[in-house]
C-alpha cells in the first residue's frame, strides 16, 4: 500500500455497489422535495384549521415522522445503504424518542 | 423486636443459622435511628418487606456461594492434569438457570408492588395534615389552627403528633432538595422546591423519635435534625392550643431589655425570626421563635435547649452548627460595631427563655 | 498531497524521550497513559477517601470541615468514577483490543491521541479546582438547585462541570473510535460471534458511551447556561422542577455504572476460561445477556429517585425493571461458574481477583436487589447501605476486575512477569481489607446512618462499625501499596515473561511479549472463537493474509505515524474550558477564545495531514 | 476533518464489514447527536406551558416566518444531495454551483433565526383599547387588557423574551441556538469543501467527503422538522 496510491484505489467501491441496487436518480432528489415542501404546506395549513383543537397533533406527528423518513431514507441514502448505519441512526433516534416519551409521561403524569 | 421478624426468624432459623446471627447481631435496634425498631405501620410494612427480601438474598447467597465453593475446590489444577473437556455450553442447564432467578424475583417483587401502593395512600385523609418545609438547615412544622381560623400554627424542628393515629404530612422545600426521614416511623421521602410531596406517618407507640435530614443539602446537611415527639391525643391537643397562643410580654425588666434588643436596629433578629404577638418580630428566615423555650432542643435538634447552650448559640453559632444562615446573614457576627456585649446576650436569653 | 499551504510545523519524523510519548499515536503507548494516568488519578481519589475515613473513625471529630468534607466526597466520587474507573477502562481497550481482533492498530489512530490528552485536561481542570479557586462541594451527582448560582456562588461548580464536559469529549472520541475499531478491523475470519469477550464487552460499553454521555452534556450545558447566563433551567422560582435534572442525570447516570462494569465483567470473562482452560461456558448467553444488560441500562434510570415522589405507578415500573436486570446478571456469574465446572483451575494472582470478584460482586448484587424495592428501598436510599452496595460493585466489582486484568497482561505490556507471592499477598490484603471497610456500613445504614454526613454523636450507636470501617480502609491504602510495589519491582526486574504465560486462548498472546510496534508480523486468520487455543492444541495453522502491507517482512508494515496535532488540540481545549470558568475576566475569556481557536486550528489542521507521511522514508 | 481524509485513507481500505471508517463513524456520531437533541427536545417538551410569566410562545412566534425558514432549510437539503449526486458523475461545474447553493441557503436559515431572535428580544405587547376584544388576545395579552379601563385607546409595553425572561425562553433560546449552531457548522464546513474544490482538491473519487458533509446537513434538516413541529406547531397548545 503505496501512500501515494489513495487517490485513485480508495473510495468508489462503496458508491458503485450503490449504483448497482438502483441508486436514485436527481429526478428523484427533485420528486423528493415536492412531496417534502407540499408535506410542509399542508402542516401549516393544517395549523390555521381551528376546528381540529388537539386532533392536530397525531395529524402532524404523522406527516412529521413522513417528512423525516423521506429525507433520512432518500436524502441520506440510508434506503439504499448499508442496514449498518439504518441501525446505528435509528437506534439513537429509538431511545432519544423512547426516554422523551417516558420523561414526558413521568412529568405530565405522574409527576 | 416485633412479632413478625420473630416468625421469620424461626422459619428460617433451622435452615441458616450460621449466617443469620452475625448478620443481624451487628445491627442495634436499640438505636436512636435504627430501622429495626419500627413503631409505625409504614415502618413496619417496610420492614417486614426487608426481611423478606433479606433473608431470599441469604437464601441465594448461600446456595450460590456454596456452589462456588464447591467447585473452586474440586476442581483445582492437580499436576499431571490432562486438559479438561472443551465444553462449551448446555442449553437446557442454561435456560434453568436463567429461569431460577427470574422466580426468586417473582417472590420479592409482588410484595414489592403491594407495599409500594400500600404505603402511598393515606388510610385517613382527613387526619391531622401538617406541612413540613425544609429550609437549610432547619425543619419548619405548619399545624393547622386548633380553632379552625385558618392560620397555621408555626413551630420548627420539634414535631408532635397524637399516638396510634394517622397523621398527613405535605413536604416542600423553600431552598434546596432536603429529605424527611423518621427511621422508626416512615422511610425517607424527599423535600422538593416546587414539587409538593406527601406522606403518612403514625407512632403506635408514646416517646421521643429522632430524625434526620436524609438528602445533601449544603453545609450544615449533617447537623439538620428534628424529633418526633408522640404523645397522648390530650397532651397533644394541649401542646397545639399553647403553640397557637401569642407570646406573652415579658414582665422581668431584663427580659424586656432583651426584647427591646431582639426588635431594635442592632441585633435584628426580629428581621429573620417570628414571634406570634410581636408586632415586629414577623421574619421569614429563620425558625418561628414564638414559643421557643418550649422545645427540648435548639439549632436544629443538635443541641439539648437550656440557658447555657442557648448563650452559646447566639454568642457563637459556628461552634455548634458550622454554616448556620443566621451567622451568615445576622450583622453582630460581621459589623464589629454590633457585636453584642455580654449583657446584651443575657438579655436575650432571659426574654428568649420568656417565649414559652 | 494536501493542497493547503497552511505554515504546518514538519512533522515529528521518529520522535523519542518525553516527544515520543506526546506525539504518539500507537494504541499500546495510549493505553500505558490511560493506565498510568488513571492510576495516579485512582490514588488522589483514595487519599480523599482516607481523609473522610480519618473524619468518621470517632463520633464528633473536627478533623475537617463541614465544607472540605463536602468536597472531598464531591471529588472521590467523581474522581474514582471519571477519572480512575473509566480511563482505566479505557487503558485495556487501548491495549488489548487491537490485539484480540488481530489489527494493527485502532480505525483513528489520532482520534485516539487526542482523547487521551482530552482526558487528562480535563481531569486537570477537575483536579486543580482544589488549588484554583475549590473544588465542586455538591456531591458526583450535582442535584439541582444546589449547584445554581445562588446556594453556590464559588467556581467548584463550574470546574466540575467544565471538566465533566471535556471528560465527555474524550470518552466520546474515544468510544467512536473502539466502535469502529471493533466492527471494521477485525481480523479475516473473527465474525461478531468469534470475538473474545472482553471485545464484546468494550463494543457494549463504547455504544453506552456513545448514547449516553449526550445526555449529561445537555445537562449540564443547562446547568452552565443558569450559572453563566441567568437562564431558569433548574430555578423553581421560575417554574423549573429540580428533577428535571436528576432524570436527565440518571438517564446518564445509570447507563454509567454499567460503563463501569461491563469492561470488568469483560476481563473476569476472560480470565475464568484462561485459568480454568476451558472455553467460556455458554458464550452466545454471556454475549447477550451483556448486551441486555446495555440496553436494560436505559429502563432502570429512576430507581435512583424512589423517594423523590414520582408516585406509586412508577416507582413499581422502575422496581420491577430494575430487578428484571439481576436476570442476565445473575445468567453471567452462573455461565462462569459453568466455565469453572469440570475445569482444570491454577490459582494464579489474576485468577484470585476474578474469583474476588465473583464473590463480591454477589454480595453487591444482592443488596442491589434489596434497593430495588422501592418501599423498603425508602429506608436505606441515602444511607450508608447504598454507600456499601455501591463500592462492592465498584471496588468489589470495577477495581478487582482492573486488578485481575493488570495481572494478567501485564507480561504482554512489559514483557516480565508480576511477582506470584507478593499478587497474592496483595490479593488476600485487598479483599479481606475491602470486606473490612465496606461490609459494616450495611450496618450503619440499616441503623440509620444517612450518607454525606461530616460528623455523627456517639448516642446514635454509630462508633464502632465506623472505627472498623476507618481502619479497613487504611488497609485498604496498604493493599493497593503492596500493589503498587509489585508493578514497580516486576516491571523493572521481574522474571522475563515468554508469549504465551498463561496458557491463553486469544490473540494477543499469540504474539511475542512485549507486544512489537507493529502488532502483528502477520494478519492472522480466525476459525472460531479461542483461535490461538485452536492453533495450539489442535495444530491448526494459523494462515496468514494479504492484511496490511500484504507482506510479511515485519519491517515494511507501515504504522501510522506521530502528530503534534491531537495534543494541540487537546491543549486548546484544556487552556479554552479553564478560561471559560473565568468567562466574567478579560484573561478568563480570551483565554477561552485563544484557546478554542487553538483546537479549531489544530482539527483543521489535523484533517489535512496524511496518515503516513510521504516524504517519509522507512 | 472532513474532507481532510480524503487524503487519509488509511491502511485499512478493506475492512471487515466493506463500510468505510469514518462513513461509519458519522453514522454513530448521528445516533449519538440524536440523543443530544432528544435530551434538549425532552426538556423543552417538559417544560412547556410552566413558565409563570409570559411572553409564551403564542405571543411571539410567526408560523407564517417560520415555514419559509423551513421551507429554505427543506430545499437546501434538496440541493445538498443534487450536488452529493453531481459529483459522483464527475459534473463538477453542477456541483460547486448545487454545493454553493446550499451553503447560501443554510445563511438564509441563519439569517431568519437571527431576525426571530432579535424579533422575539423585541418583542411589544400591543393592546388596541378602542378595539378591545378579549376572546382574540392571548393568555399574556389578557394580564394587561384591564389597563384599558383609564380610557386609553391603545398602549404599548415592551416585553422582550430573552433567555432569561422565564421557562420558554431558556429551552427555546437554548434548543434552537443549538440547533443554529449546528447550522453555522455546516455552512463552514459545506464553504471549505467549496472553496477546496475550486483549488482542485474534491474530485469525484474522494466523493466521501462531501457524502460525510451532506450527511450531517441532512440531519441538521430532520432535526428541524421535529423542532418546527414540536416547538413552533405545537407551541400554541400549551399543555400538551
Amino acid at each position: 500500500m503505496a501512500e501515494d496510491a489513495h487517490t485513485h484505489d480508495n473510495q468508489p467501491t462503496q458508491e458503485s455497489h450503490a449504483e448497482h441496487t438502483g441508486h436514485p436518480t436527481p429526478m428523484t432528489y427533485f420528486k423528493v422535495a415536492m412531496i417534502l415542501s407540499i408535506i410542509t404546506a399542508i402542516e401549516v395549513a393544517i395549523f390555521y384549521v381551528e376546528d381540529l383543537g388537539h386532533g392536530i397533533i397525531p395529524i402532524l406527528v404523522v406527516l412529521s415522522v413522513a417528512k423525516f423518513a423521506l429525507v433520512a431514507m432518500f436524502y441520506m441514502h440510508l434506503r439504499y445503504d448499508a442496514k449498518l448505519f439504518t441501525g446505528f441512526f435509528v437506534g439513537g433516534l429509538i431511545l432519544a424518542l423512547t426516554i422523551g416519551i417516558a420523561l414526558l409521561g413521568l412529568f405530565r403524569f405522574f409527576g | 423486636m416485633n412479632s413478625s421478624r420473630r416468625r421469620s426468624t424461626r422459619l428460617w432459623a433451622a435452615l441458616l443459622p450460621i449466617l443469620a446471627i452475625p448478620l443481624l447481631a451487628a445491627c442495634y435496634p436499640d438505636n436512636p435511628q435504627s430501622t429495626f425498631d419500627a413503631v409505625g405501620p409504614v415502618a413496619k410494612s417496610q420492614l417486614n418487606l426487608f426481611y423478606w427480601i433479606f433473608w431470599a438474598a441469604v437464601f441465594v447467597f448461600v446456595v450460590v456461594g456454596g456452589i462456588l465453593m464447591w467447585i473452586t475446590l474440586r476442581f483445582r489444577r492437580k499436576p499431571g492434569d490432562p486438559d479438561p473437556a472443551q465444553t462449551h455450553g448446555n442449553t437446557p442447564l442454561e435456560i434453568g438457570w436463567t429461569i431460577a432467578p427470574a422466580l426468586v424475583l417473582v417472590v420479592i417483587a409482588v410484595p414489592t408492588v403491594l407495599t409500594i401502593f400500600d404505603n402511598l395512600n393515606s388510610p385517613d385523609p382527613d387526619a391531622l395534615t401538617i406541612d413540613v418545609v425544609g429550609h437549610q438547615w432547619w425543619f419548619e412544622f405548619r399545624y393547622p389552627h386548633p380553632d379552625g381560623n385558618g392560620d397555621a400554627v408555626v413551630t420548627a424542628n420539634e414535631l408532635h403528633i397524637p399516638v396510634g393515629e394517622v397523621v398527613n404530612v405535605n413536604l416542600d422545600s423553600k431552598d434546596v432538595l432536603h429529605s424527611f426521614w423518621i427511621p422508626k416511623l416512615a422511610g425517607k421521602v424527599d423535600l422538593v422546591p416546587g414539587n409538593e410531596n406527601f406522606m403518612w406517618i403514625q407512632a403506635d407507640e408514646p416517646g421521643e423519635y429522632l430524625g434526620q435530614c436524609a438528602e445533601f443539602c449544603g453545609e450544615a446537611h449533617a447537623l439538620m435534625k428534628f424529633r418526633v415527639v408522640a404523645e397522648s391525643r390530650s397532651e397533644f391537643d394541649a401542646w397545639l392550643t399553647a403553640e397557637a397562643a401569642p407570646a406573652q410580654d415579658p414582665v422581668d425588666p431584663l427580659a424586656q431589655q432583651g426584647k427591646a434588643l431582639f426588635e431594635g436596629g442592632k441585633a435584628q433578629c426580629w428581621s429573620c425570626h417570628t414571634v406570634a404577638g410581636s408586632s415586629k418580630s414577623r421574619g421569614q428566615t429563620g425558625p418561628d421563635l414564638t414559643h421557643v423555650w418550649n422545645r427540648g432542643h435548639i439549632a436544629a435538634g443538635v443541641i439539648e435547649n437550656n440557658q447555657r447552650n442557648l448563650r452559646q448559640w447566639i454568642e457563637d453559632p459556628q461552634s455548634i452548627k458550622q454554616g448556620t444562615i443566621m451567622f451568615r446573614d445576622a450583622k453582630i457576627y460581621s459589623d464589629p460595631e454590633r457585636k453584642l456585649t455580654d449583657a446584651d446576650v443575657a438579655a436575650l436569653v432571659a426574654y428568649l427563655q420568656t417565649l414559652k | 498531497m494536501t493542497t493547503l499551504s497552511i505554515p504546518v510545523p514538519s512533522r515529528p519524523v521518529h520522535p523519542t524521550g518525553v516527544w515520543g510519548w506526546i506525539t504518539t499515536i500507537d494504541h499500546k503507548r495510549i493505553g500505558i497513559l490511560y493506565g498510568v494516568t488513571a492510576f495516579i488519578m485512582f490514588i488522589t481519589g483514595g487519599l480523599e477517601a482516607l481523609y473522610m475515613r480519618a473524619q468518621l473513625a470517632r463520633p464528633d471529630q473536627e478533623l475537617v470541615s463541614p465544607e472540605v468534607f463536602n468536597q472531598l466526597f464531591t471529588m472521590h466520587a467523581t474522581t474514582m468514577i471519571f477519572l480512575a474507573i473509566m480511563p482505566m477502562g479505557a487503558a485495556f481497550f487501548n491495549y488489548i483490543i487491537p490485539l484480540q481482533i488481530g489489527a494493527r492498530d485502532v480505525a483513528f489512530p489520532r482520534l485516539n491521541a487526542f482523547s487521551y490528552w482530552t482526558f487528562l485536561g480535563g481531569a486537570l481542570i477537575l483536579k486543580l479546582s482544589w488549588f484554583f479557586g475549590g473544588a465542586p462541594n455538591a456531591g458526583w451527582f450535582g442535584y439541582a438547585p444546589i449547584t445554581g448560582i445562588q446556594y453556590n456562588p464559588g467556581h467548584g461548580i463550574d470546574f466540575w462541570a467544565m471538566s465533566l464536559q471535556v471528560l465527555g469529549i474524550a470518552s466520546l472520541a474515544a468510544a467512536f473510535n473502539f466502535i469502529v475499531t471493533i466492527i471494521n478491523m477485525r481480523a479475516p475470519g473473527m465474525s461478531l460471534m468469534r470475538m473474545p469477550l472482553f471485545t464484546w464487552m468494550t463494543l457494549i460499553t463504547s455504544f453506552l458511551l456513545v448514547l449516553a454521555f449526550p445526555v449529561i452534556t445537555v445537562a449540564l450545558i443547562e446547568l452552565m447556561f443558569d450559572r453563566f447566563f441567568g437562564m431558569n433551567f433548574f430555578v423553581p422560582a421560575k417554574g423549573a422542577n429540580p428533577l428535571l435534572w436528576q432524570h436527565l442525570f440518571w438517564i446518564f447516570g445509570h447507563p454509567e455504572v454499567y460503563i463501569l462494569i461491563l469492561p470488568a465483567m469483560g476481563i473476569v470473562s476472560e480470565i475464568i476460561p484462561t485459568f480454568s482452560k476451558k472455553p467460556l461456558f455458554g458464550y452466545p448467553v454471556v454475549v447477550l445477556s451483556g448486551a441486555v444488560i446495555g440496553f436494560m441500562g436505559w429502563m432502570v434510570w429512576s430507581h435512583h429517585m424512589f423517594t423523590v415522589g414520582l408516585g406509586p405507578v412508577a416507582n413499581s415500573v422502575f422496581a420491577l425493571t430494575t430487578m428484571a436486570i439481576a436476570v442476565p446478571t445473575g445468567v453471567k456469574i452462573f455461565n462462569w461458574m459453568g466455565t469453572m465446572w469440570g475445569g482444570s483451575i491454577s490459582f494464579k494472582t489474576p485468577m484470585l481477583f476474578a474469583l474476588g470478584f465473583i464473590w463480591l460482586f454477589i454480595i453487591g448484587g444482592l443488596s442491589g436487589v434489596m434497593h430495588s424495592s422501592a418501599a423498603s428501598d425508602a429506608q436505606q436510599q441515602d444511607t450508608y447501605f447504598v454507600v456499601a452496595h455501591i463500592h462492592y460493585v465498584l471496588f468489589g466489582g470495577s477495581i478487582m476486575a482492573l486488578l485481575a486484568g493488570t495481572y494478567y497482561w501485564f507480561p504482554k505490556v512489559t514483557g516480565r512477569m508480576m511477582n506470584e507471592t507478593l499478587g497474592k499477598i496483595n490479593f488476600w490484603l485487598v479483599f479481606i481489607s475491602m470486606n473490612i471497610t465496606f461490609f459494616p456500613m450495611h450496618f450503619i445504614g440499616l441503623d440509620g446512618m444517612p450518607r454525606r454526613i461530616y460528623r455523627y454523636s456517639s448516642e446514635y450507636g454509630w462508633d464502632f462499625w465506623n472505627l472498623v470501617a476507618s481502619i479497613g480502609a487504611f488497609a485498604l491504602a496498604f493493599a493497593i501499596l503492596v500493589f503498587m510495589i509489585n508493578v514497580i519491582r516486576s516491571a523493572m526486574k521481574g522474571e522475563k515473561a515468554s508469549a504465551d504465560p498463561w496458557d491463553g486462548r486469544t490473540l494477543e498472546w499469540s504474539i511475542p511479549s512485549p507486544t512489537p510496534e507493529y502488532n502483528f508480523a502477520q494478519i492472522p486468520t480466525v476459525r472460531g472463537i479461542d483461535p490461538f487455543w485452536a492453533q495450539k492444541r489442535e495444530r491448526v495453522p494459523v494462515a496468514p493474509v494479504a492484511g496490511g502491507s500484504g507482506e510479511d517482512d515485519a519491517h515494511s508494515i507501515h504504522l501510522p505515524q506521530p502528530s503534534y496535532w491531537p495534543f494541540l488540540a487537546s491543549i486548546g481545549l484544556f487552556i479554552g474550558a479553564y478560561g471559560l470558568v473565568y468567562y466574567q475576566s478579560i484573561v478568563g475569556m480570551t483565554a477561552g477564545i485563544l484557546g478554542l481557536a487553538l483546537t479549531i486550528v489544530s482539527v483543521y489542521a489535523w484533517s489535512f495531514e496524511p496518515v503516513n507521511d510521504p516524504e517519509e522514508e522507512h | 476533518m472532513a474532507q481532510a481524509a480524503a487524503t487519509q485513507h488509511g491502511e485499512h481500505e478493506e475492512t471487515t464489514t466493506g463500510l468505510n471508517h469514518r462513513k461509519l463513524l458519522m453514522w454513530a456520531f448521528l445516533g449519538s447527536d440524536c440523543m443530544f437533541f432528544g435530551s434538549l427536545i425532552a426538556t423543552y417538551v417538559v417544560y412547556q406551558g410552566k413558565s409563570k410569566v409570559g411572553p409564551f410562545p403564542e405571543d411571539v412566534f410567526s408560523i407564517p416566518v417560520t415555514s419559509v425558514s423551513t421551507f429554505v432549510l427543506l430545499m437546501s437539503s434538496m440541493s445538498m444531495v443534487l450536488a452529493y449526486a453531481a459529483l459522483t458523475r464527475g459534473k463538477m461545474k453542477a456541483f460547486r454551483i448545487w454545493i454553493l447553493s446550499t451553503a447560501i441557503m443554510g445563511m438564509t436559515f441563519i439569517g431568519f433565526q437571527v431576525f426571530e431572535f432579535r424579533d422575539f428580544a423585541n418583542y411589544e405587547v400591543h393592546i388596541d383599547c378602542a378595539h378591545l376584544d378579549v376572546e382574540k388576545l392571548t393568555e399574556f395579552e389578557k394580564t394587561f387588557a384591564d389597563q384599558c379601563a383609564d380610557g386609553v385607546e391603545e398602549f404599548e409595553e415592551q416585553h422582550g423574551l430573552t433567555p432569561r425572561t422565564n421557562l420558554f425562553g431558556t429551552t427555546f433560546f437554548t434548543l434552537t441556538g443549538f440547533h443554529g449552531a449546528h447550522v453555522t457548522l455546516g455552512v463552514i464546513w459545506l464553504l471549505s469543501i467549496a472553496f477546496h474544490s475550486f483549488r482542485g482538491g474534491v474530485r469525484p473519487e474522494t466523493n466521501l467527503d462531501v457524502d460525510l458533509a451532506a450527511l450531517y446537513w441532512h440531519f441538521v434538516d430532520v432535526v428541524w422538522i421535529v423542532i418546527f413541529t414540536v416547538v413552533y406547531l405545537f407551541g400554541v397548545f400549551p399543555g400538551i
